[in-house]
């Protein structure tokens, strides 16, 4: 199949934060997106599970988008400014679509 | 004296606390025990909506008290001033960073509700009644602290230089919080529905009551001693400390607040447990928001891990013992 | 008229309609409030065991039916008969396609369990009887209507030249939904074991009934009031028409086939509220499957943010008044 | 043999069982139906907490009985010794690898709290009182069968030469099982807060206890027959009369051993019912991390979709009439 | 460690077509996958969240899956044909494995 | 934004195996992970969905770490030591990263 180059960005935020990023990411002219839930994980602050979490506070997130390469900055500049005074993590990989022109 | 010893103890082998119990060394010994997160977030939706409903329909019951307004104005007050207490003595007492001794002191503003939760049926085994809008005070109680702390943090010149200023959009947050909204919302309910609505749903949120909050207890107990089992570091006696020494002078202002406004001996201890309590749920999540910088594990292991076990199986012993002798109820 | 009126202020200030509003309420002011999904699934599943095993029950009590068999019949023609009603008056109030067109009325040919419950709990409250099979006709009108659709598109041609056929195995998928599977399976299980079986389990699935959809319709409230704010744009005047004309219509209906069956007056309300009622959960899955061109926040909007609270407000003491009046009941 | 039937077929038309075979039915006609797992497992912490403090009220009631310590010890013995006769059998009558015969012989040593429960409402029904204590021997018929399944695995060398030895941490981790830790906890608590405690909650733990039960019998035979669909190629006959021989055998060992302990008729049904049943909730957890070389797909199909409803259906019936023909109760 | 070349494709796509695809992959040859739950997400039908969904309709799954690279072509040709008239989004990604013979 | 190389290792393993392999991770230098839920999959061991598990025993997790290149081959061996003799898959992605000090 004929596929197109893309970016996929991976970002682990706090859950309490899942708003925010989201309305980061539709203003920097993101198309879509999709939230995967965290069971646990570990870090510079340390080990922490979902299981175990009486409040919303500490549950964590995993927001993965895929853009058009051309799209990539400004949304890694949308992301950084919510992300920035919060745990998280950010990666970006390379990857395929079918479709470029939804991206 | 002697009355509060046998009390506590009384209270201590009671099967909630024991549940409590049971949770907390179950974690500390690693057991692989845990209870479904939507489990317990089902649980908890349980017992603010039977709580917040029971309140409303009392209220129905009795008439509207007239210091219904002058207690809800109180109870704002006491959340509005106990995290500058607080921060003062955690000033003194540790070494915390101004934005974590913020965080801390918002939390002690605040309250939680099952601590409530677990005065009023240490009220209803003693046979002691209570202002059935208690439940609209704690509910009252739970945001102020917020501004408090915020405050706090503004006026020393706010986190690594970001300025302390309110996010827009925070406050509303905070005041629509899931847990204020269903328990101001199910008092409401059962304030209009009264004893007919009460009647409707008795058998679903009185009877099995107590058997659910020991299933929450033994979760609490998990989480706490997970909590505490992971941040042992953490933990160096100025903070233990204040973690039992906070609890004691809020429950003293409590009693204040409670004196002056002439309720009823259970009300006056129920006063006092708000004010001795710690927030885990609506508070960590805005400070998450809010000052991020500020560390989590501190607050949650001194809420939970401290004052929580701390109120639940000491305090409100005390709290009834010492309202008891002073009301002379 | 006035006895409406009475009727529907009293069912306005009934809990399960208050926490309704409570969850419609919070959605809209975008509180956080939620019910975790696992937790709503739990309920969902309650109910329908409840509601199917005391239904069973009341079959072996008051011995089989004559008109059991043509009630089903009835309930299956209906839910037949009632898309193409509802698919003539959206072609002519409204601008949607045939695809979201046919989708939509195969909602309103098919029920919803949780309207139906209300409805009989208004019945008890009332005093009034009704035939325990009600529950099986439930379970046999949640399907026919997706044959109906799925033939209205395909008469058209299908969806952009797909062609209409069903997908092999749909169908069956369609009839072993796991919520008929479960309403069918407990109504069995309670016409079997009968008085006994029900006194084993009674303290489980009647007492805590009303409690526990008091708390379901709070979620149901939550997740309307949410699809509503998010699809305001969507709402246009003719559809609004269409969510409240089309259940008083299939009312109309019902109440005939209730009449011409010779039900009880409360077996009369619920087969009304049956033939208005729209489904949330069987069709909407299906129609993902068997016609994804059509717009889903369309027919959930219409369903659960239209139609479920002009029934359970309004329909439903509209449906017991004038079945009073005509059954003389 | 006439009593025998009458009972077994009043068994099987019980709730419970017909819950069990809606959801078997359900899965093998590839139903959507299913429960959450965070439900189930909500169901299943309620079902040991409710079943320990019960037990353990009863002990507290009833005084500590001589035989108790007798009783966990024969517990302890009997699960140290079935996977051996299971581990001969089954290289008898199947050709599984030692690694595998080993793995199903730890099942079958221990034992399955929720048949447990079935059998102690049967006993209710039958107007049947049991030793309180029996939970406590059921919780300590849990883990040592794994020891010896190791050590059968040790003896012939270990799987593909890994050696036996049990890794560090393995013991104390299935020790503080989350289910033991559970049943465990509940008992002593029972025990401790006696009729007492037991008033406080009982409205949660006695009346809606077979309601639940009936709910997760219905998830239990949806996995069963999920799993019994799926791997319905590994069930050579050899391991399908296993699966049916062993539970007798079982019953029989468990039957001498509660004459040996002087138990009462319910007693002795318990005791055998707990050597009849194979486990599927700790022992498989801790196979997967001790001998990961063993199939799941074998044990889990033999446990749950043969043994697991051969001893509802039939099983505890004949545990019943044998133990009342026996001890003449 | 010795790695080999493979492919990692995930498929975000509706809940209820779950089984449809999962076959469609077994009959491509595909010899294993993994399926993992999805939160929430936005695209162009919108905002959703698995939270306040009464109904199984409208919640969305992801299938991640690991292949030879020469496989990938049959893979995304069997994957298409059940995503093609419904909402969904597949993207690439080159990847190494250890043990080559298990995809 | 200026990125750093990394590499993205996902580890999908048997739940059960949670507490070996994060003490594995932690042992081999790792600094974070994140731990994603699975709901059900397919593999040489057959078709298992997590609704549906009475037991503990035959749920799986997945496992994201993303480290320096650097660290892959320490991390790959302690992840192998741990799932060897288990149920499970390992992939390997490269990825870009913005704060290169902190993996
Ligand atoms: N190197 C990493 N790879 C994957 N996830 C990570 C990594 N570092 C941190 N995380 C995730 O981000 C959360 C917060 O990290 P930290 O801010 O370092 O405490 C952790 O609990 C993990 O879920
Ligand atoms: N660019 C994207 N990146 C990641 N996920 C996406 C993207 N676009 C759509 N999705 C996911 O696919 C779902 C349906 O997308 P759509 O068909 O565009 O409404 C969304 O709710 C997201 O979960
Ligand atoms: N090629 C693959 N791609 C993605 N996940 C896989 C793959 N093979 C196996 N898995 C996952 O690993 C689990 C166990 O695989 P197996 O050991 O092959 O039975 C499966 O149930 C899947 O969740
Ligand atoms: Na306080
Ligand atoms: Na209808
Ligand atoms: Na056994």
């Amino acid at each position: 199949m004929q596929t197109h180059k893309a970016k996929r960005v991976e970002i682990t935020i706090e859950a309490v934060m899942e708003r925010r990023l989201s309305e980061a990411l539709e203003k920097a002219g993101v198309k879509g997106f999709t939230i995967l839930p965290v069971l646990g994980g570990s870090g510079r602050s340390g080990r922490w599970s979902r299981e175990g979490q009486v409040s919303r506070a500490s549950g964590m997130i995993a927001v993965v988008c895929i853009v058009h390469p051309n799209r990539l900055d400004p949304l890694l500049e949308a992301a950084f400014a919510v992300v920035d005074r919060h745990i998280g993590v950010v990666s970006v990989t390379d990857c395929d679509v079918v479709r470029a022109d939804r991206f | 004296m002697d009355g509060i010893l046998a009390l506590a103890l009384e209270n201590l082998i009671s099967p909630i606390i024991l549940f409590f119990a049971l949770g907390f060394a179950a974690a500390f010994a690693r057991s692989d025990l845990s209870v479904p997160e939507a489990v317990a977030k089902g649980m908890s939706l349980y017992l603010l909506f039977a709580i917040g409903f029971k309140g409303g329909a009392s209220v129905a019951a009795h008439g509207v008290y007239a210091t219904l307004l002058f207690s809800l104005l109180a109870g704002v007050i006491l959340s509005f001033l106990l995290p500058f207490i607080a921060f003062a003595m955690l000033r003194m007492l540790t070494g915390l960073s101004v934005v974590d001794a913020a965080a801390v002191a918002a939390h002690y503003g605040s309250i939680s509700i099952v601590t409530f939760v677990a005065a009023s049926s240490v009220l209803s085994s003693a046979g002691l009644e209570f202002e059935g809008y208690m439940v609209a005070v704690a509910a009252a109680m739970e945001a102020p602290a917020i501004l408090s702390a915020l405050w706090l943090v503004a006026r020393a010149g706010g986190p690594n230089g970001h300025g302390g200023g309110m996010e827009p959009g925070l406050l509303r947050e905070i005041l629509l919080n899931g847990s204020i909204v269903l328990l101001v919302g199910s008092f409401a309910i059962g304030a209009i529905t009264g004893a007919d609505g009460l009647s409707r749903i008795e058998s679903f949120i009185v009877s099995p009551f107590q058997g659910v909050l020991c299933l929450f207890l033994l979760d609490m107990g998990l989480v706490a001693g997970r909590g505490l089992r992971e941040t042992r570091g953490l933990l160096r006696p100025g903070l233990f400390v204040f973690g039992v020494l906070m609890p004691l002078t809020g429950a003293a202002l409590g009693l204040l607040a409670g004196l002056l406004l002439g309720l009823s001996t259970g009300g006056v201890v129920l006063m006092m447990t708000l004010s001795a309590s710690a927030s885990y749920i609506a508070v960590p999540a805005a400070m998450r928001v809010a000052l991020p910088e500020a560390n989590p594990a501190i607050y949650l292991t001194l809420a939970l891990g401290i004052t929580f076990p701390f109120n639940l199986t000491l305090g409100i012993p005390i709290y009834l013992a010492v309202a008891q002798a002073v009301t002379g109820g």
